[in-house]
């Protein structure tokens, strides 16, 4: 491999990585950090998908589309936690197994009745749809580089809210004893509400704004889920900082593990995951 | 030593309870129990293991979901509030056990639950709560889980003084302390009695209770056996014999 | 459209009551639209029939595959055993076409397969009672490999899903890519449905190749075609495929899929009136476009009643049954095709080159093309 | 001298390091039959990482462990457990949602484990029913045999942290504050209760309670951040001025 | 009945006990009935379904042992199972019907080979990183299946000749006959309950409860936790291979897709659905799963709406699964609401309190 394609691989395992850490970013929160186990967020990936070609389509633009899709989606998880969640906390974890999985089966089809089966496209906005030359004859699109701009600026925000806020310690508090929290006067219940909503509200952004580069269509959601978690527990459940080094070093693995070592390039994240989980038991940074 | 604190007798009560009756799951562990803190006054809840004190507390507080009866709290009914509504009414909790966040470091512990009282006070900061306990300053950015037994019960404590309350509830604060820090810690309750603050205070060693307490209840099987003012307490060893079996 | 109709409590069918046919195929899932689309092209012809075929009424069961290997013999006895149906249709999944082919042969239940390609279907495991309306996956990807050797490139990077149907489909292109004096220099797969494509385009883009063959279907092959061009080698690098790349997509696909050419056995702009009416029909009735997956249905539908009008209905004549079918001339709206010795298809294959969004057909690029049938011994 | 006769347990130079910080440096100490020894000390001294390291629960950075003249440096706490080495813990650690009986049963359990017997009942297992009998008889537990241990108060499960300790049936007790959280009379009962198992076991006595431990103690050992800054008997202890000012307080005002 | 509550008081065991035993024979007993009633040409689908929901049950209770009762949650189960089924139809001779003994010790050889080379190492992780593992070995597994060619590679192999199950001198079982089948795994079934009932009532089972509520205890206490947790471990691979062995017997063919991750998905759902820490619950969890599916999907094509919206209802009013409803249905919703904090994480058996409620 010449030092071009090397250095484009890189750049495509960092954007790779960058991406899964957007997906996953949400899942760190409602999962890694609230502690629910939500089989249902590829559903929220899904749903942001096709969140993004209706509303586009509506208004003709993404750009409006994803804030929209935002509010819709805070107000989304919001009313979910309230119906589906708020009543699991104190249930052993595998209830919430068995909910979300329930959730993915209703979201799943209410998406075929609603919107149906096919495969759709998003148009990416004019604004971004340019391409740099790299090397002599290929180009990288601009909107790439903007997903990865996203993916970092969420990525910041989600280290600082939730390392260096009270906010982010409260949130963090409230997974190891809800009592306690709500003893400092804290009002738990709706704290959770809206963090849940936020999660939910990640995994819609980083469908909405994937949706163009990874076209809509049935099941997507599923795919993404099994990877999102692999990226919160190799980082170490509950860790910003680990969430975003896993998905790098996924990037890293899957890109180069295609190029180099096709056979195995579907079992690759695993066998990244059994080793590093059997040389730190508790994933790359334990957070807390 | 026993005098009656003078904020105490001025402002309306901090808790005002009565009638309390709190069950877990059929059984049936507060029998009418009527217990009231005064504005400032520092009581002292006492009874064997397993009679109801930490229940007690813990039903004022609204944790136990199961009660009946009327509490009042700095002027406003919470028998049926949550937890978090009566915390914001200036009451602190360090609860048995302590309650640490294990995920969080000291400084992490200590900062989430910073907050300014009810009334704008705000006497109780991290460097105050450091001073008091030295011991914590070493640890700050340690994670809650790695602390000795004792270092959690001083985070535990500061933890409460950092809401700046109004009444602070102890329910075996001194549980695994150095027999200085013990001293220390009733020091500091002094000190917060001193400046106004109430609290209830439950503790093993019903000797320190009812040398810092204005007044005292013993519970026995969930009902009110005994109370009155500590000074007379003292004075009737066969009744604490009897009740705490010392 | 059509709705549900579900299984009525079995009981032994009166000789002379109605033709059960029993549709497996996946409703829920990502090949949900290619199930639906199956199923209406078959009930089309039927009702086209008068909703009778071979003089006898035609009862629906359908179980939902879910495109799950796992719980295909499984769905497939439903269909054989619970609803005792006369004819199995399905399904779309390879993985899944396996499992029914086993029960199909074992209950010697007459199958006919609307999509899936998997080769060994009409090669090892055929059978007297196992016929297709579709295609095996050598197929599209041979006549490929003859397009290409013809225009005499010489230099061809394959990429695929590492499954059977994207690896036969390579096999085919490289037997007749390879045949015509071409080279596959290097054949690269990802697991399937993994749609992270990047890396490899990389890969194939720093192997400078003079075109590249490809296999995929769906949302897979939408995302791949829109990487590609994104990627700026869609004017760089030739890219073809079997059809499935740009069947169902092309409204996703947009302005990327423009001018790439694929080879299938169906095609739009197809001047035959039988195609003509058979769009016609499908628009009114569904209010869809119709695509090759209706046109395997509707094939389905064909194959069925030439051998259901030769047995008069009887269909416990199996033999008779079996020997018109494998004889029978279907009047598709893909063309004539007949069926080869292994019953797959004998037929033409179109070049097709995208514009705007339609896969507009340019030439014949195969005619009359029969799977090799290897290791069938009927 | 005569104390490796009876010495049961024995730490040299026991050390043990989280990162930068120290918990435990260089201990020495022994803990020989007939004995209750004590170990005093400020917060965060290290008296539990101390029992952690005895027990086998936390590897040591260094130093050695020796078990009846043994060297047990190493060894896994289960296995220095069926050796006879029993530890209770500062905060409990409780089997939470079975009953009392079956917390000590279980417990008790492990002296006649034989897993492979998949043909015998538990239930049938007489030493085990014995010893949990007996443990939740001498911790005062025996009216609560059936409740279920998430529901005791806080005091009862202190109780029941003992229980389980004793119906391993260890000869070397290691008891992280056993008195914690109990009231004056349990308190009582549980002194009397170690004055009783004297004879016959080595005990690690880990307290804050001042009164109780210079009832009880045999000898005492006191831990600064760390590290021994003396030890020996409770006399010597309440005298020696590093301890009055290190643990103590200047004075004190209620202890008898 | 509730092993993971070791009975409470001996007299209100021994009753509880009896009428387990009671339940269970009236179980087996209606279930080895069935095929009487069952008797039309027609009905040998249905035979041939609760054969298969009843190989689905012996899987779910291979899982509940590790679940519920030893608290390992694998999310990896499946490999097990599909490494009896590929020992079997990689044993079965070619050219005529094997010996069906011979082919179930090499499935159960090999799922409990695997289960003790994958437990010896997952063991060393805890929690949602253990469920992660055992996913991670699984889909190693999937993998070789799927993508070498040892068995067919993603199309899958077949197994063309059913197994024979000569008993000393005659072949009273010919596995052809689906009758025979049917009670070759009702058979299996039951010695899968039984089995797992001694288990559980011996010391080793006991001493696997203790580990699933407090590990650190058990250690402090003398017992080598590890070598418990493995045992569970590749005994609960051994039963899954039962069930993979089972599953490929009556289908005559195995893909990948039986390795995957929805597969070992299912069986943990089928655990939870049915009630975690009981066996009755891994059974009715496997049966209302597999058979509520297959009712759902003869109503309408959007069958996985009524699927979820049963799921949904179910945790929702079921806190304890499906084994809980004779139990809520008595008591009322009375006390639903009534489980304080500091009773735990909501992980009490299924017959919580109830003597409490009795003082
Ligand atoms: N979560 C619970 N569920 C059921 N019963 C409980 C629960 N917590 C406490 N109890 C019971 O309620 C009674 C009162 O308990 P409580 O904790 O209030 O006692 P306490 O006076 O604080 O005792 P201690 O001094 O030991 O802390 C006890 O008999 C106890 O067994
Ligand atoms: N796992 C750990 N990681 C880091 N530091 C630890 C850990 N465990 C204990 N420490 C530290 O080691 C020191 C000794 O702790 P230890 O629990 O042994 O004290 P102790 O003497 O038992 O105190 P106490 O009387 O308060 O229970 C403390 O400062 C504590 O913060
Ligand atoms: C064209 C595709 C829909 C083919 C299908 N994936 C198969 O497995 O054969
Ligand atoms: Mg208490
Ligand atoms: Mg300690």
């Amino acid at each position: 491999m010449d030092i071009v394609s090397f250095l484009i691989q890189c750049l495509n395992s960092v954007q790779y990585g960058l991406l899964l850490f957007l997906v996953a970013s949400g899942l760190t929160l409602i999962f890694g950090i609230m502690g629910v186990i939500n089989l249902a967020h590829g559903s929220f990936y899904m749903l942001g998908a096709y969140l993004a070609f209706t509303l586009a389509g509506l208004t003709g633009n993404l750009f409006i589309a994803i804030p929209l899709g935002i509010v819709l989606a805070v107000a989304f998880g919001y009313v979910l936690e309230w119906a589906f969640f708020s009543y699991l906390y104190e249930r052993d974890h595998l209830q919430q197994v068995l909910m979300t999985y329930g959730l993915i089966l209703v979201f799943e089809e209410l998406r075929s009745i609603l919107v149906g089966d096919d495969v759709h496209g998003v148009q990416v906005p004019a604004l971004l749809d340019g391409a740099l030359p790299i090397g002599n004859d290929m180009t990288y699109p601009v909107y790439r580089l903007f997903i990865s701009a996203v993916c970092l600026v969420v990525a910041l925000a989600m280290y600082y809210v939730i390392r260096r806020t009270r906010l982010g310690m409260m949130i963090r508090a409230g997974a190891t004893n809800r009592e306690m929290v709500q003893s400092l006067g804290i009002n738990i219940t709706v704290l959770y509400r809206f963090v849940f909503a936020l999660g939910v509200a990640l995994a819609v952004l980083a469908g909405m704004i994937a949706a163009p580069v990874s076209s809509v269509y049935p099941g997507m959601g599923a795919q993404v889920l099994i990877v999102c978690f692999v990226v919160v527990v190799i980082g170490g459940i509950g860790s910003v900082k680990g969430a975003l080094v896993a998905s790098l070093l996924l990037g890293f693995v899957d890109t180069f593990g295609k190029v180099f070592w096709q056979e195995a390039a579907g079992v690759l994240i695993y066998l990244l995951m059994a080793v590093i989980l059997l040389w730190k038991p508790q994933g790359l940074f334990k957070a807390g | 030593m026993n005098q009656q604190n003078p904020a105490a007798a001025a402002a309306a009560p901090m808790i005002e309870a009565t009638g309390i009756n709190a069950w877990y799951g059929s059984s049936h562990v507060l029998r009418d129990i009527d217990f009231t803190v005064g504005a400032g006054e520092t009581v002292g809840l006492l009874g064997r293991n397993g009679m109801g004190k930490s229940t007690l507390l813990r039903t004022l507080l609204g944790h136990v979901r199961q009660r009946q009866g009327r509490i009042v709290v700095a002027g406003r009914e919470v028998s049926r509030a949550q937890p978090f509504e009566v915390a914001r009414l200036g009451v602190a909790y360090v609860p048995e056990g302590r309650g640490i966040f294990p995920s969080l470091s000291v400084r992490e512990n200590l900062l989430m639950a910073a907050r300014k009282g009810c009334h704008g006070r705000n006497d109780w900061d991290e460097a105050r709560v450091l001073d008091l306990f030295p011991r914590l300053k070493e640890r700050l950015s340690h994670g809650g889980q790695q602390l000795s037994g004792g270092e959690q019960q001083m985070l535990s404590i500061g933890r409460a003084l950092m809401t700046n309350p109004d009444c602070l509830v102890l329910d075996e604060a001194t549980e695994g302390l150095a027999p200085r820090i013990v001293r220390e810690i009733w020091a500091v309750i002094a000190t917060v009695r001193a400046t106004g603050i109430a609290s209830v205070v439950v503790d093993r060693n019903f000797r320190s209770v009812l040398a810092h307490a204005d007044r005292a209840v013993v519970l026995e099987k969930g009902r009110v056996v005994l109370s009155g003012p500590a000074s007379d307490l003292a004075g009737k060893p066969e009744a604490l014999d009897r009740y705490l079996g010392v | 459209s059509a709705s549900a109709q579900t299984a009525a409590p079995a009981a032994g069918a009166p000789a002379g009551g109605k033709i059960k046919v029993g549709f497996m195929l996946p409703y829920t899932g990502t090949y949900a639209a290619l199930g639906n689309a199956i199923e209406n092209g078959f009930r089309m012809y039927v009702q086209q029939q008068g909703g009778k075929l071979g003089g006898r009424e035609i009862e629906y069961f359908k179980v939902d595959d879910e495109s799950d290997p796992a719980k295909a013999p499984e769905n497939a006895t439903k269909l054989v055993k619970r609803d005792q149906v006369d004819v199995v249709v399905g399904t779309v999944h390879s993985g899944v076409q396996m499992g029914i082919v086993k029960v199909a042969k074992e209950n010697n239940t007459l199958l006919i397969i609307p999509n899936a390609g998997v080769d060994e279907a009409t090669g090892p495991l055929c059978g007297p009672n196992i016929f297709r309306t579709s295609f095996s996956n050598w197929q599209p990807g041979y006549a490929m490999g003859q397009v290409l050797g013809e225009r005499g490139l010489k230099k061809v990077v394959t990429l695929t899903w590492k499954y059977a149907a994207g690896e036969q489909s390579v096999k085919g292109f490289k037997e007749a890519f390879e045949a015509k004096g071409g080279k596959v220099v290097k054949e690269l797969s990802l697991p399937f449905p993994n749609v992270e494509f990047q890396a490899l385009i990389t890969e194939v883009a720093s192997l400078k190749p003079d075109a590249v063959f490809v296999f995929f279907a769906g949302g897979g092959a939408v995302k791949f075609v829109k990487d590609w061009a994104a990627a700026g080698l869609k004017d760089k690098i030739p890219l073809y495929g079997s059809g499935f790349l740009t069947d169902g997509t092309l409204e996703a696909q947009g302005n990327a899929a423009q001018g790439l050419e694929t080879t299938l056995h169906y095609a739009d702009g197809l001047t035959n009136a039988r195609d003509k009416n058979f769009r016609l029909d499908y628009a009114k009735t569904y209010k869809l476009q119709p695509d090759v997956y209706a046109v395997q249905g509707y094939d389905a539908a064909q194959l069925l009643a030439a051998g259901a009008t030769a047995v008069k209905g009887d269909m416990t004549r199996k033999a008779d049954l079996y020997k018109a079918m494998g004889g029978a001339r279907i009047d598709s709206p893909r063309g004539t095709f007949t069926l080869s010795k292994a019953h797959n298809p004998v037929q033409d294959f179109y070049l097709r080159k995208v514009d705007g969004r339609e896969n507009k057909v340019s030439s014949v690029a195969v005619k009359a093309l029969a799977d090799p049938a290897r290791g069938c011994r009927l | 001298m005569n104390a490796p006769a009876t010495t049961i347990l024995e730490a040299q130079q026991l050390t043990r390091r989280f990162g930068g910080l120290t918990a435990v440096a260089g201990v020495d100490l022994t803990l020989a039959l007939h004995e209750i020894h004590a170990v005093i000390g400020t917060n965060g001294a290290g008296k539990s990482t101390l029992i952690n390291m005895l027990s086998g629960e936390l590897p040591a950075s260094s130093g050695r462990l020796r078990l009846k003249g043994e060297d047990v440096t190493g060894w896994s706490q289960p296995r220095l457990a069926r050796h006879g080495v029993g530890r209770s813990y500062q905060r409990n650690n409780i089997f939470l949602p079975l009953t009392v009986r079956e917390n000590c049963r279980l417990a008790a359990q492990s002296r006649a484990q034989r897993a492979w017997r998949l043909w015998e009942s538990a239930q049938g297992c007489r030493t085990a029913a014995t010893l949990a009998d007996e443990a939740m008889e001498r911790a005062g537990l025996e009216h609560l045999a059936d409740r279920r241990a998430s529901d005791l108060a806080h005091g009862q499960k202190r109780q029941l942290e003992v229980a389980m300790c004793l119906a391993t049936q260890p000869v070397a007790l290691l008891l992280d504050e056993p008195l914690a959280g109990m009231g004056a009379e349990e308190s009582a009962r549980m002194l009397a209760l170690l004055r009783g198992l004297r004879e016959g076991h080595a005990i690690l006595l880990v307290e804050h309670d001042m009164d109780a431990v210079f009832s009880v103690a045999d000898r005492i050992t006191v831990m600064v951040n760390g590290a021994v800054i003396a030890t020996g008997s409770p006399e010597a202890i309440r005298t020696n001025h590093e301890v009055q000012v290190a643990y103590l307080g200047e004075e004190e005002d209620e202890a008898a | 009945m509730n092993p993971t509550t070791l009975p409470a008081r001996r007299h209100a065991a021994r009753n509880a006990t009896l009428a387990t035993a009671l339940g269970w024979v009236v179980a087996f007993a209606v279930l080895a009935g069935l095929p009487l009633l069952l008797t039309a040409d027609s009905h040998k689908f249905y035979i041939e379904l609760l054969s298969k929901v009843m190989i689905m049950a012996i899987f779910a209770l291979s899982l509940q042992l590790l679940i519920g009762y030893t608290g390992l949650v694998s999310l990896g189960h499946a490999a097990y199972f599909a490494m009896a089924a590929y020992a079997t139809a990689m044993l079965a001779p070619q050219s005529g019907p094997g010996n069906g003994w011979v082919l179930l010790a090499g499935a159960l050889a090999a799922s409990a080979a695997l289960a003790l080379v994958v437990g010896a190492l997952v063991l060393r992780t805890r929690g949602v990183y253990f469920i992660m593992v055992t996913l991670a070995f699984a889909q190693m597994v999937y993998f070789v299946f799927h993508d070498t060619k040892v068995a067919g590679g993603s199309d899958g192999t077949y197994i063309y000749f059913r197994p024979e199950f000569p008993v000393p001198g005659e072949h009273l079982l010919t596995v052809n006959d689906p009758m025979h089948f049917y009670w070759l795994v009702w058979l299996g079934l039951v010695a899968t309950v039984a089995v797992l009932m001694l288990v559980l009532r011996s010391r080793f089972g006991h001493a696997l409860v203790g580990i699933r509520h407090n590990e650190q205890r058990m250690r402090a206490a003398g017992y080598a936790t590890y070598r418990y947790q493995l045992g569970a471990f590749v005994a609960g691979g051994l039963l899954a291979g039962l069930a993979g062995f089972l599953y490929a017997i009556q289908f005559g063919f195995v893909n990948p897709e039986i390795a995957s991750w929805h597969q070992s998905g299912n069986a943990m759902l089928m655990v939870i659905l049915g009630g975690v820490g009981s066996l009755a619950g891994a059974v009715l969890g496997a049966f209302s799963f597999v058979l509520l599916a297959e009712w759902f999907s003869t109503l309408t094509k959007h069958w996985q709406l009524l699927m979820g919206g049963f799921i949904i209802v179910a945790v929702a009013l079921l806190p304890r699964g499906l084994v809980s409803l004779p139990s809520v249905l008595r008591h009322g919703r009375r006390r639903r609401r009534n489980g304080d904090a500091g009773s735990g994480t909501g992980e009490a058996p299924a017959e919580p309190r109830s003597h409490t409620e009795a003082a």
